[in-house]
């Protein structure tokens, strides 16, 4: 079988279910795969990892993908599972914040190590500076939990509808105490969670051939975690080595993530990709991206996969 | 063994200070808690609920203790020692990179020291360096290296144990170098006397006079070791070991389990410097130094 | 190589000088300056010669057997060893050096200490151990090879360390103030075992003290100094015979040369007002 | 090929500059003991560049030192602010709050041998917790900005100036005390006069391990949460953005910051123990 | 609480015991089992009394010199100082005491080490110089006062830890072998200026040596120790004159003293085969 290694973006999680799908229900073995997945962590930089040779294939964001595209890395998007975003910003109701209008004056949590994009365009097109400047917010590096809005040392922070929300619920915060500004809602949604790899790979047909294997393989773990979800979120369990996720949670996770995948095939929604390299450019004095990428995504393989 | 009663006492103060840092810090929420279900709580039902919480913002120590016995020695009687909920597990995959980087660091620092000892240009250069070198903050550049190292075909365990390495190297070298400079001029001088050969003067006398500052550095170097371990672990995907463990506590925001696998790792980390203790007094003794 | 034969004293008979000093100088660089530690100092020692140094603290004594010993290099002058350098006698094992502290290394008993020059000499196991037993026994020390060095008096200490001097039989026996630290009597006792040795075996002595009985008891030559800068005033021949019971330190033969040797030693100080 | 062979040639050269420079009549003069760490210093450069450049390593995994320097040259102001609110505001003040704590307490343990019995051990046990794992919790509770650093470089310095605190006021010669004793000298008089003095070089190497350790503990702590700037958010948040001649500027301010507090720590203890065998020299 | 005043010498009148040791023991508790350092010691010493103590190495000359200044407490027996324990006597300040070592701090320089316990004693500031000046004149180290005491050697370190126990003028004097590391002039010299200390200011002098004829030339009586357990096997009152030029050492009555402490020393070594 052709080895091949995926990089995730992060740790083993339902937020990668069709991954692990994929490999568990032997969909990769099927295709004549032999797939390893590396999980990813709070330091773990994907593009870093894929031009070191430690992988083929990565998960990333858009933005950071686009990013690390015009800092030089050849990186192409050959599939996109997720169709819509997750992120959202929450605050606490108490704080008096209602909707955008309020930020100016706040202190808002917002997760760095090239997630922070999709924050700081959406807060370019409101016009709030995030520089600490007269009328702006004041922007926290949030670590990788949720405890700055419990321990009220930031207004609101960063979520995804599948994680850190449910996390500040858990933490006996009740959602009505809560108000959620979903970046879908807001109109700057940018694509998350694509398939990556370098350039060089598409030019060699053997390895775009197992790509187009990987791809196949991965949607249809993708469809099977969606009608599955609570299968799928025992499989991500099982694929847990910290031993430290919990039932609960994973299902719940999954629930949300099929919300997230439900509306992709795998192939990239080239308006989807317009609007989130619009909302990249639109950064005012100092936007992500300065120039529109070219050839930063390609269809040759979820075509060849998907026909 | 006259020290019992003093650690007893301290560890006892320390509990109470713990118990009452927990009703402190926890008080908060289950106040909050309170306000929004409408209830009035007396100072009992306070103090009860801080110490019962799922997610405290401090772990009372029973809560720890009961997390670390059902992640070990219940774990043991049930016969899943070595399953991924167990700490025992996850100490030992950490104890394994400690153990090789410890190995490595030390090598690496007395094969350094030694040349630092016997080479005017090599202690000049190197000296200004190796401590600057550990000014670099480790978890910064510690994805780099599995990075690089991994693009060229190592992974597993020998990263975390060259990180591990890297943190350890240092004291050892500081200490070797104190200890094999530690022979006073006259010792030195009658080996000369007798015309002795560079490796007769390391052997006889510059090696038997570094031994108590080998050891001292072996405690100090052993810690370090563990911590890179842990760091090491947290970029490498944090799969496995106490470093992902606090890693994925961190994350769920899951104190009790930071909180125990920080203690695990207190735990490993006294049992090898107590070994290594062990083993000074033990050499000492039988080199005759002693009293 | 073997340099021209000296002359020293009033002698006439050409004798091989073994240790040979010519106008030796020696200059410490330190941060405060120089210091001249040895100034002009000419001295020749023949064979089976017991020389005593006698001076007052910080003239150069130590520095002196040092550079005989080749750990310290003279900055002036030439001093031959058996006629070859310092270095070269050094190299071919021909001293045998008690410090002024014992410097016993603490890991190893006293039979292992006394061990080590053998050890590293390379010889003989079987004979290693036969010159331990036999130098514990001429220090009285017999018993003790087993202990550690902090398991002994000073007293007890000190003469393990002569003992270990004594191990590998050197031509040439370098000590300096060796009985510093010992009482009378104990003083007194090994004042007559080395003196025996030194008659039964003809090794040449370099005996550095600050008791001027014991450098008049012990000496073939008595080599006075004076220090800021150490040179020597006055070098005086014994006359007593070889044959030296503790007695004669009662006679006045020898209550002259420690006259003499006084007299010496006080122009070097400063209390004649 | 042509780098390669430049960088061992290069190496060449300067190692037998340095071997030579070191045995010279001069090395003990400034100008060569700065030298030597110096060429040694510029060699590892030489080959890093070499190397990079010669086997083509991408500069999203190591950056030339060339780019480094430029970096460096045109960022001095986000240098500047990083530098000050890691190094200033976190290091130094924990650093400071965290010895001076460290003595205090070890004069008081000193003075009662049931604490010495009963917290030494607990201590070096607490001690021995990572800081990977204390980092979030003292974040937690201090919050994003400089306090919480500094929380994490006291917790770090903390044990090894207590340890070496503790050792250096029992290091004073016994019959230096008994001497204090026959004067009938209070306490106080004999810490002060005595046992602090006596102590100076066990306590000057605690601190000089304490300033690396707080400079890498106020790095690390930023990496579990803070404001937007500090070397760690800026290491973290750049390696993210592949920005790594960023980090690497990063980094080199911290070494070159970190070897100069250790310097001047050096040089307070050379002022302080100069009486010291170890300071006397050769 | 000034004591009756004392009459020194031969005088037959009542006198008070500045120091009164009775039936003394002291065992220490070590690992290999107690060690007996001092058996049975009883001793009285007058006011203005000069008492050299002389014995083996290891006989307990310094424990019970220790003992005497309250740093080593008596495990049997009582001892009384000016007529209070040992401890009260070290509250009211009455030893200056000189250990075997110099013990200089290397902090301070050699005029701050005999200030420090000036200050400790809360002298004024103006008398702390002019008393340092004094003593530093004293023992010959005028001029060195600003030295470190590295900067010094062996001797010089010596007679800085002298002057620094002369400063505060206590009234009872421990030195326990002050001059070992000195030559023999430079000790001939001290020894008369210690002598001509003692005669102008009456003081009481406690004094352990290794050396015979400087235990005579200075002491009023001359105790003589053996060792294992360390007894008194001797108490030798002198009969020398309080007016003592240096050249009596070479009179009968000298050599005379002498030799009773030489034979009493004697009987504590095991040579006599
Ligand atoms: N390594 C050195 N560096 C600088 N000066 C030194 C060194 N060694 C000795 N001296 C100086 O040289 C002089 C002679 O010292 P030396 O040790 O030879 O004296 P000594 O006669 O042996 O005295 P003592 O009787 O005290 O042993 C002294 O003034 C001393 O300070
Ligand atoms: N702290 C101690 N613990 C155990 N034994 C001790 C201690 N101090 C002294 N001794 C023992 O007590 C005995 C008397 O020792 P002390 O130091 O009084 O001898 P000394 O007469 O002063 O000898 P020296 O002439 O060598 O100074 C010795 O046998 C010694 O080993
Ligand atoms: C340091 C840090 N960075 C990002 C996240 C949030 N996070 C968790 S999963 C996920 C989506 C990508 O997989 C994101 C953005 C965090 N918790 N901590
Ligand atoms: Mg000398
Ligand atoms: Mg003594």
């Amino acid at each position: 079988a052709d080895k091949l290694n995926l990089q995730l973006k992060w740790v083993t999680q339902a937020q990668f279910a069709g991954y692990y799908v994929a490999l568990d229900q032997g969909f990769y073995e099927e295709e004549g795969l032999d797939v390893t997945i590396k999980p990813g962590g709070p330091d773990i930089a994907p593009v870093q990892v894929l031009m070191g040779g430690g992988a083929d294939v990565m998960v990333d964001w858009m933005p950071s993908a686009l990013a690390a595209r015009e800092a030089g890395a050849p990186i192409v998007n050959i599939a996109q599972p997720f169709k819509s975003s997750g992120m959202m910003l929450t605050c606490l109701k108490e704080t008096g914040v209602t909707g955008p209008e309020d930020f100016p004056g706040r202190t808002l949590g917002v997760w760095f190590f090239g997630n922070e994009y999709p924050f700081l365009s959406w807060m370019s097109q409101l016009g709030i500076p995030t520089d600490g400047s007269a009328g702006g917010v004041t922007v926290l590096k949030q670590g990788f939990n949720v405890d700055p809005l419990l321990q009220k040392q930031a207004d609101c922070i960063s979520t995804m509808t599948y994680n850190e929300y449910w996390q500040v619920i858990d933490a006996g915060i009740s959602a009505d105490e809560l108000v959620t500004f979903k970046y879908e809602d807001q109109g700057v949604a940018t694509l998350e969670d694509g398939l990556y790899v370098l350039e060089s790979k598409l030019a060699d047909e053997a390895e775009a051939d197992k790509l187009v294997r990987f791809v196949r393989a991965s949607m249809k773990g993708w469809k099977w975690a969606e009608e599955n979800p609570d299968a799928a979120a025992m499989i991500v369990l099982d694929n847990d080595e910290t031993g430290a996720q919990t039932e609960t949670h994973q299902k719940r996770m999954m629930g949300e993530v099929a919300k997230l995948t439900a509306g992709s095939n795998g192939a990239l929604d080239p308006e989807d990709y317009a609007r989130t390299v619009a909302s990249l450019m639109s950064g005012g004095s100092d936007p992500v991206i300065t120039k529109e990428p070219e050839g930063a995504w390609t269809h040759a393989i979820t075509d060849a996969a998907l026909q | 063994m006259r020290s019992v009663l003093p650690i007893l006492t301290v560890v006892m103060a320390i509990l109470a200070l713990w118990y009452g840092a927990a009703v402190m810090l926890n008080r908060q929420w289950t106040l909050d808690q309170a306000a929004r279900a409408g209830q009035d709580l007396t100072i009992a039902q306070i103090v009860a609920d801080t110490m019962a919480q799922e997610r405290p913002k401090l772990p009372a120590p029973h809560q720890v203790g009961a997390e670390l016995w059902n992640t070990t020695g219940a774990m043991v009687l049930e016969g899943r020692a070595f399953t991924r909920r167990s700490l025992i597990w996850h100490g030992w995959v950490t104890l394994s990179a400690t153990l090789v980087g410890f190995g490595i660091g030390t090598g690496l620092g007395i094969l350094l020291a030694v040349g630092i000892v016997h080479n005017r240009a090599m202690d000049m250069s190197v000296m200004p360096w190796a401590i600057a070198s550990q000014t670099i903050p480790i978890l910064a550049i510690a994805p780099m290296i599995i990075v690089v190292l991994n693009s060229v075909g190592i992974s597993g365990l020998l990263p975390k144990a060259i990180i591990s390495a890297y943190l350890s190297f240092f004291p050892v070298v500081v200490g070797m170098v104190a200890g094999l400079r530690s022979p006073d001029r006259m010792q030195l001088d009658l080996l000369r006397t007798y015309s002795a050969s560079p490796s007769q003067a390391f052997w006889k006398l510059r090696w038997p006079s570094s031994m108590p500052y080998l050891f001292t550095s072996l405690k100090v170097g052993m810690a370090a070791s563990l911590v890179g371990a842990i760091v090491g672990e947290l970029p490498t995907g944090a799969v496995r070991g106490l470093g992902a463990r606090l890693l994925a506590g961190s994350y769920y925001g899951q104190t009790v389990q930071i909180w125990s696998a920080l203690f695990a790792a207190a735990i490993l980390a006294a049992t090898l410097v107590g070994i290594i203790g062990l083993i000074q007094r033990i050499t000492l003794k039988r080199m005759g130094m002693a009293r | 190589m073997a340099g021209p034969v000296a002359r020293p004293g009033k002698g006439t008979i050409v004798k091989s000088a073994v240790i040979k000093a010519d106008h030796l100088d020696l200059v410490f660089q330190t941060n405060d300056g120089p210091v001249q530690a040895l100034s002009d100092v000419s001295l020749s020692i023949e064979k089976g010669e017991f020389v005593s140094f006698i001076g007052p603290s910080g003239c150069g004594k130590t520095t002196f057997l040092r550079c005989v010993a080749a750990l310290e290099h003279p900055t002036g002058g030439s001093l031959t060893v058996n006629g070859l350098t310092p270095d070269a006698a050094r190299q071919a094992r021909s001293y045998g050096y008690v410090f002024q502290a014992a410097g016993l290394y603490p890991w190893r008993t006293i039979a292992k200490n006394i061990k080590l020059p053998l050890e590293i000499m390379g010889f003989p196991r079987a004979e290693q151990e036969e010159r331990v037993a036999r130098v514990l026994e001429l220090v009285d020390l017999k018993g003790f090879g087993n202990k550690y060095p902090w398991q002994l008096s000073g007293g007890m200490q000190q003469r393990a360390s002569i003992a270990r001097a004594l191990a590998f039989d050197a031509d040439i026996l370098l000590m300096d103030e060796p009985f510093g630290a010992l009482d009378e009597i104990v003083r007194d006792h090994l004042n007559e075992q080395l003196l025996a040795l030194w008659a039964r075996t003809g090794k040449t002595c370099l005996f550095v003290t600050h008791s001027i009985p014991e450098a008049v008891y012990l000496s073939t030559k008595i080599v006075v100094m004076s220090p800021r800068p150490g040179r020597i005033t006055d070098v005086i021949e014994s006359p007593l015979p070889k044959e030296r019971p503790l007695d004669i330190r009662d006679t006045a033969a020898f209550l002259e040369v420690a006259h003499r040797v006084r007299e010496g030693l006080r122009a070097g100080h400063a209390y004649d007002e | 090929m042509i780098w390669l062979g430049g960088v061992a040639a290069f190496w060449a050269a300067a190692l037998a500059l340095n071997v030579w420079l070191s045995n010279s009549p001069w090395r003990r003069t400034w100008a060569v003991r700065l030298a030597v760490p110096a060429i040694f210093g510029l060699t590892i450069l030489v080959v890093w560049e070499g190397l990079v450049r010669g086997l083509g390593v991408p500069s999203v995994i190591l950056p030339p030192p060339t780019a480094i320097g430029a970096r460096i040259a045109s960022s001095t102001s986000i240098l500047w602010v990083d530098f000050v609110q890691t190094f200033v505001k976190g290091a130094l003040s924990g650093y400071v709050m965290g010895c001076s704590a460290a003595v205090l307490t070890a004069i008081l343990i000193d003075r009662s041998p049931f604490l010495k019995r009963g917290l030494l051990p607990v201590g070096n046990f607490i001690a021995a917790l990572p800081i990977i794992g204390t980092a979030p919790i003292l974040v937690m509770w201090f919050g994003f900005d400089w306090q919480s650093k500094a929380a994490v470089v006291v917790a770090m310095v903390f044990f090894p100036v207590l340890v070496n605190t503790v050792q250096g006021l029992a290091a004073s010669d016994p019959m230096q005390r008994d001497l204090m004793r026959t004067w009938s000298a209070s306490y106080g008089q004999t810490l002060l006069k005595l046992r602090l003095p006596a102590a100076m070089p066990f306590i000057f190497n605690g601190l000089k391990i304490a300033t690396t350790l707080a400079l890498i503990g106020a790095i690390v702590a930023e990496f579990f949460g803070s404001p937007i700037r500090g070397m760690g958010f800026r290491i973290s948040t750049e390696v993210g953005r592949l920005a790594l001649d960023m980090v690497w500027a990063e980094i080199a301010v911290a070494a070159l910051a970190g070897s100069a507090f250790y310097g001047l720590v050096a040089l307070a203890e050379r002022a302080v123990t100069f009486w010291h065998p170890s300071q006397r020299g050769e």
